[in-house]
């Protein structure tokens, strides 16, 4: 029980005297904690932090605290400043301006380890992995278990391991090469990493960005749970409803600077997007399109092999077609084969193929990248660092990528036509960013992404495929995406869009498309469809 | 390797310091061709300058069951163990051009004296010098044995005359392209010198070569050391002053008979067998011309 | 209610201006990463200035310059097979074996008994078939890289030891010289008052310098230096692309063999031992990443002439041959330190 | 009912059955993988074997395994170097300035006129002196790299000619020979019949497959080559652990300088010349990324015997010295790509 240690550190924290009792919040559901009354009390502050980057004010004299038992959530648009405070706080960044108070004292981390062995963890927005070794030993990477020997345990390391995948319930073997999960199981192995620690503060920085409902669930209930053991835990995430269900306290920032913090009862939906965007907004719901259906994209009885396991197959079978200004939304559960069936629309999996398919009545290959480009096909791929962008050059080059045929002049590339180019995705998408001379790297991950897509708009294709098109993007940006989603629908363009969001699915599609273990298991008409009949479909059946 | 097989012919290995330079080319080329020419198989390889891998090849040659080996040595200390343990093998060694430091290890050693040799290049340099004058001198590589004995002997007798003066000693690897631009950069620093002495023929080509584009090949006297066909057809149209001939395909020849009365039961060899060193210059290098 | 609902903003867009300022900044620090050699070398060659009153003259700049001119050559090529991620081991025996082809061929031309044929060959053509040869050899790198998948390292260095072994078979072991006067001119000569290896060098630069900042086959070798799988969803043929870039570095080194062998007139067989070596430190001082996608040819033709004067500087010291390599390794790394404090933000 | 609920119950039944399946097939492949190159090396003996009757001979087998011990010394070192994404070319340089070194204390004793001293040396004073100075040197190199940020590759190519500008200082460009029979024996004795350098480098091999797969150092060897950044996120101390790596990679050089200059009864000043390349070359065959990351030391031991068995072969098969680095060149290549084909899923 945690109450010894919880009164010990309130009696040192009085001692430092930087406490502050209040009231218990009614959702604590723990008779023994309320009926010592437990307060809480601040296990971090923050003051007046600011954060240069050459060129750019990420943080501008930015507070905040954080409650022990308390989730505090960080909101704000792309590119607000939120992950730059995080790793100001983990010890990223070791120079800031301003100060931090942890626990009663100030402290200035020169490096994570120096904030991991005082109690904070992170789970960083990118993916901090290393490929090429297995769960275990990622997880367990700079705090291994050593034998009386010196040499590691691998044994107990494996089996605490087993015991927190099973409890974050990822289906997987701890002995799995990193680089072979996908990247929603690499992100609970992260989430895995930073429970590993019993550390006071433990930050998440987009957890959820990649993985499914059921996923969060799983973490929500791994979050309540810390909470009762009186962690202090940030939370950001771009999902609004995540946020009514889990946060206690909320903190918004806009443009390095902090707007507002406070309790989160008694905020709403709209207050908050107020508060992140800076102006009201006004919620529509989308109109349902009543079109001619003329096919642009047909695919059928398309198959592919397992790469390894030549008798097995990913995709079983799947036809359907997709209508000049349609939009037909994808969804699945973690790996059931949306992304695979994407790649393969778009040539990535090359000769385990079989099936069909056609662009405008006529018929096409599965062959290549280029080919697919050729034939009005255009991919935003789900892992932008991995397959998106090439994060060392700049903004201008990646979004000229795909089209620099059109680029040239006699031979020679034209730069300004790269520069209007890139300045009118720039200008269209509200990309942040300082030039379009700026390297893709240094920008926040929604802006990321919002590259990606440019990028991709710029081939004019007939057929665009959207895996998970805003996964780590803003409320507002989102907003942008799916009317400029819509506005590509109306000018012409068949669309698929993958997503994990049930919501995003239901409010952008016309039509639906539900995926399981590789094969479609409903094809549904967006004003048919509800959540449970969707989730019903996507779940496997074959077990 | 103690298996007399009558009917199979014997075996002979060559086995040369570098092939990297056609000098020791002829003087590996000649071996086998010598010791083919007598009725045995002949298999030529390749030190590459490094006496490791000459460890090497001895014990595959060894354990390939050769029955005579023709040798040229990386080094005079470095590859007395290698020939001892041929010895211990039954196995005679015959050395060809440099020595090991060991008497009893080699069954016979025919030499050509590099040291000698530059000693006579020496006294041949300061009687064209007059006694005075600006020099350079091109080293080969730092590291090779041959590069000093050769150096030594030079100066073992240049440097009696204080009036010739050594402007710059550089290494140039043996290497024709390297000793051009070695000279090259020299040049810049002291136009006014007068001759160039090079540690090997291939270099003397080089540093002719700077010297001609330099425009001063009139009066700068190169001289090379190795006796390649090069530079006698350069001696003999006056462009570079003197080598040291040394008798590659003479050497080769007489290991190659050596071994070959060995087979047939000699055993009383001289322990060394030097093959002179002759300087090749302008008034002798139509009797080098004919021979070629 | 769903929250995911269309919405819509009620301001406007807000501030276009911010963005300006910042470009600037970008901008110049690109320049200084761009150069970022030159104060190593500027440092350099103060230095040997003053030891040295023989350093600072024309005659001793041209001869610098004509000495670095095939390592700019081989450099070149080795830069853009760097920004692809790859690497060239094999340009200093490819060197050797095009200056062997190209002589032979022009010396005894070619006789193909089979056929009962000879062919002679003219300057010219003997010069075509050398550079064919080199970016043939560069082509079939390319190949085994992207057919087999094998590292570009081992693929290289395998054809190290192949052309080396042609070389040596082509030439007996013998170098093949006097080649005539027309064939000595191309290393030797000099036109408008610069000497005929640099203005070869220099046009390759200028090639190459227009190619990776001007044409898309450069804009595709950063990308696929930055990001291979990106480049390749993108739609780029990067096996295509590759077997190009190491095509033309074979080419390029091919060139540099010819330079060699006109100015010494006489291919040797041995010629360009560890040149290899040489171009990619060129390269690497000069700022290009060995792990691909960051680097200019300007930053190596700096890093090939810092070397260049390295070498020259130190004869003209007289420094000792022992001492000659221990100067140079620390003035390597030197030269590197202050590039790195140099462009510290990066 | 919710449907999350009901997800749950069907996902965990799912668990049980399908968990196993792809966790063995990993195992299985990681298997493969590991001994890629067996297949390779098998068929190359073969091939030999066919041809030879003198290759499965059982001294030729101590033959070879005594040859390649000293690649193998050093490219452990360099497995573990490159592991972490780096590269290390001056082995070559500090094998031969540490066997130098050994070589003329042993021999000389260490005067020290401006104390009037002398310090003579055991047979065991020597080599450690030895040993210390590579490891000293790769700590420099260490150093150099995550102090300064130089690129591996230009840091131990400077190294690689300080070395040996080093050691020529050291021997003023002479042999030291004639080091007596103690010292002699550790490269040419047997112990239990099996030959010392072969014992020598079998214990490096075990340690080094000990420290990679059982110790944290190993650990976040791997680490900081598959992900630099977030290994330091990991808290991971990257420079330290590079600046060790190095260290090890200098003192097994050290040790591979002592087996070739007691092997030879001296110490060549040219030893070592290019082993960076043949170590390379071996962790490369071996399966190792030259990116860092992945690989293993049995891999590199299977790829430095596939050289060896090469070279023996090549030997024993009588193929003329210019074909021989051809026929090399093919096999190394032809090597690596049944590797590859063997390892295709990956
Ligand atoms: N290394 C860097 N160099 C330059 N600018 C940077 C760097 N890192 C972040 N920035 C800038 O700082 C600002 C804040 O970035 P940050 O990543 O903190 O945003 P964020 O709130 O986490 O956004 P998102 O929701 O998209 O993750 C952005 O404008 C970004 O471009
Ligand atoms: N390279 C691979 N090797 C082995 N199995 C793979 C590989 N790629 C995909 N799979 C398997 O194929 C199935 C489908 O994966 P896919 O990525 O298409 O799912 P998804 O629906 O897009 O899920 P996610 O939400 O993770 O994107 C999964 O079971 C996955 O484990
Ligand atoms: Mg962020
Ligand atoms: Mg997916």
């Amino acid at each position: 029980m945690p109450i010894l240690p919880g009164f010990l550190k309130l009696l040192s924290e009085i001692e430092n005297r930087h406490f502050m009792l209040t009231e218990l919040p009614a959702s604590k559901k723990s008779c023994v904690l309320c009926l010592i009354k437990k307060p809480t009390y601040i296990v971090l502050v923050a003051e007046n932090i600011t954060k240069r980057f050459s060129g750019v004010v990420a943080l501008d004299q930015v507070n905040m605290e954080l409650h022990f038992g308390k989730v505090t959530a960080i909101i704000g648009e792309n590119g607000a400043g939120k992950s730059t405070l995080m790793k100001i706080l983990s010890g990223v960044y070791p120079d800031y301006e301003g100060r931090i108070v942890y626990k009663g004292n100030t402290v200035s981390f020169s490096n994570p380890r120096e904030a991991q062995e005082s109690g904070i963890a992170i789970i960083h927005q990118e993916l901090n992995l290393i490929p090429y070794l297995s769960i275990t030993e990622n997880i367990f990477l700079g705090r291994e278990l050593e034998t009386a020997w010196g040499t590691l345990d691998a044994k107990a390391m494996r089996h605490q391991t087993e015991k927190l995948l099973r409890k974050l319930k990822l289906d997987v073997a701890p002995d799995t090469l990193v680089h072979e999960l996908k990247v929603g199981q690499q992100q609970v192995v992260e989430i895995a990493k930073a429970l590993l620690l019993d550390s006071e503060v433990i930050i998440m920085d987009e957890p959820t960005s990649a993985i499914s409902e059921s996923e969060v669930e799983v973490l929500f209930e791994i979050i309540n749970d810390l909470r009762r053991e009186n962690k202090a835990i940030v939370y950001i995430s771009h999902k609004l409803d995540e946020l009514f269900k889990i946060a206690d306290r909320y903190i918004v920032l806009r443009d390095g600077k902090t707007i507002e913090s406070g309790d989160m009862a008694g905020m709403t939906h709209d207050r908050i997007i107020q508060k992140m965007v800076g102006r009201g907004i006004t919620l529509m719901r989308k109109t349902p399109c009543c079109k001619q259906k003329q096919e642009v994209l047909k695919v059928e009885d398309l198959c592919l092999k397992h790469p390894t396991r030549p008798q097995e197959n990913l995709l079983k079978n799947v036809s359907f077609s997709l209508g000049r200004g349609e939009i037909v939304g994808i969804f699945g559960l973690m790996g059931a084969g949306r992304t695979e069936l994407l790649e393969t629309i778009f040539g990535l999996h090359g000769k385990q193929i079989s099936g069909r398919m056609c662009v405008e009545q006529q018929e096409v290959h599965f062959k290549s990248p280029a080919y697919a480009i050729k034939s009005g096909i255009a991919l935003v791929p789900e892992d932008r660092k991995k397959d998106g962008l090439v994060l060392g050059l700049d903004v201008k080059t990646n979004i000229c990528l795909t089209t620099l045929e059109s680029m040239e002049d006699m031979g020679m590339l034209n730069d300004s036509k790269e520069c209007n180019l890139a300045d009118k995705y720039i200008e269209e998408l509200r990309i942040k960013t300082s030039s379009s001379a700026q390297a893709a790297k240094n920008l926040s991950g929604g802006n990321q992404q919002k590259i990606v897509i440019a990028k991709w708009l710029a081939t004019k294709p007939k057929v665009l495929l959207l895996d998970e098109p805003t996964r780590g993007i803003d409320i507002n940006a989102k907003n942008e995406i799916y009317k400029l989603i819509q506005a590509l629908a109306d000018a012409g363009l068949g669309i698929i869009v993958v997503s994990s969001e049930l919501p995003e699915i239901l409010a952008l599609s016309d039509r639906i498309l539900v995926m399981a273990e590789g094969c479609l298991t409903a094809e549904l008409p967006v004003d048919e469809a509800t959540e449970d009949s969707i989730l019903k479909a996507a779940i496997p059946k074959t077990i | 390797s103690g298996k007399a097989d009558a009917d199979e012919p014997k075996k002979v290995a060559v086995i040369i310091s570098t092939l990297n330079n056609p000098w020791f080319v002829v003087l590996g080329e000649s071996a086998a061709a010598q010791a083919r020419e007598l009725g045995y198989e002949a298999k030529i390889f390749d030190s590459q300058n490094n006496t490791a891998l000459e460890a090497d090849h001895f014990e595959n040659a060894i354990a390939s069951g050769y029955d005579a080996i023709l040798f040229n040595p990386t080094d005079a200390d470095g590859s007395v163990s290698n020939v001892m343990k041929a010895k211990a093998a039954d196995v005679p060694v015959f050395c060809m051009d440099r020595e090991v430091n060991s008497t009893e290890a080699a069954t016979s050693q025919i030499l050509s004296d590099s040291y000698s040799g530059c000693v006579a290049m020496g006294k041949y340099f300061v009687q064209k010098m007059n006694k005075k004058g600006k020099y350079v001198e091109i080293l080969g590589l730092v590291g090779d044995n041959n590069t000093w004995s050769r150096s030594k002997g030079f100066h073992s007798v240049v440097d009696n005359y204080p009036d010739l003066k050594m402007v710059a000693q550089q290494s140039a690897d043996f290497d024709r392209n390297k000793a051009m631009e070695v000279l090259e950069s020299v040049l810049q620093a002291h136009p006014d010198i007068d001759a160039v002495f090079c540690g090997n023929d291939a270099m003397a080509m080089g540093a002719y070569q700077a010297v001609v584009a330099a425009g001063i090949a009139d009066r700068v006297q190169v001289f090379g050391f190795d006796g390649a066909d090069d530079v006698i057809k350069s001696i003999n149209d006056g462009k570079i002053a003197a080598t040291g001939m040394q008798y590659p395909v003479v050497m080769a020849q007489t290991a190659a008979t050596y071994a070959d009365e060995y087979f047939k039961g000699k055993r009383d060899f001289p322990q060394k067998m030097p093959v002179a060193v002759e300087l090749v210059k302008q008034d002798n290098v139509k009797d080098y011309l004919a021979t070629k | 209610m769903s929250p995911e609902v269309y919405m819509e903003e009620k301001k406007e867009k807000k501030g276009t201006s911010s963005t300006k300022a910042p470009a600037g900044a970008t901008q110049y620090k690109q320049h200084l990463v761009k150069f970022q050699s030159l104060i190593a070398l500027f440092m350099l060659c103060l230095v040997i200035g003053l030891l040295s009153d023989k350093f600072f003259t024309v005659a001793n700049g041209w001869n610098v310059m004509r000495q670095i001119s095939v390592n700019i050559c081989i450099s070149v090529g080795m830069t853009l097979v760097v920004l692809t991620a790859g690497i060239d081991l094999s340009v200093g025996s490819i060197l050797a074996l095009c200056g062997a082809i190209t002589a032979g061929l022009l010396k005894f031309g070619l006789e193909i008994p089979a056929l009962d044929m000879f062919i002679g060959f003219t300057v010219l053509g003997a010069i075509l078939a050398g550079m064919l040869t080199g970016t043939a050899l560069g082509a079939f790198n390319g190949w085994t890289i992207t057919k087999f998948k094998v590292p570009p390292f081992v693929a290289t260095l395998a054809m190290l030891t192949i052309a080396r072994g042609l070389t040596m078979l082509w030439t007996e072991g013998f170098p093949i010289s006097n080649l005539g006067e027309t064939f000595s001119y191309l290393g030797t000569g000099w036109f408008l008052g610069i000497p005929l290896p640099v203005w070869i060098s220099g046009i390759i630069v200028l090639a190459a310098v227009i190619v990776t900042k001007k044409t898309r086959l450069g804009r595709y070798i950063y990308a696929i230096g930055g990001n291979e799988s990106a480049a390749r969803l993108s739609g780029i043929n990067i096996n295509r692309i590759k077997i190009i870039v190491y095509s033309i570095a074979g080419g390029l080194a091919a060139i540099g063999g010819l330079i060699v062998t006109s100015r010494l007139d006489s291919a040797q067989p041995n010629a360009g031992m560890s040149y290899e070596l040489d171009a990619i430190a060129a390269v690497v001082i000069g700022g290009t990443s060995l792990s691909g996608g960051r680097g200019t040819i300007m930053g190596t033709v700096l890093g090939a002439i810092i070397i260049g004067v390295l070498n020259n500087g130190l004869v003209l010291l007289d420094v000792s041959p022992f001492w000659q390599q221990v100067v140079k390794g620390f003035v390597i790394l030197l030269a590197v330190i202050i590039d790195k404090a140099n462009s510290k933000g990066e």
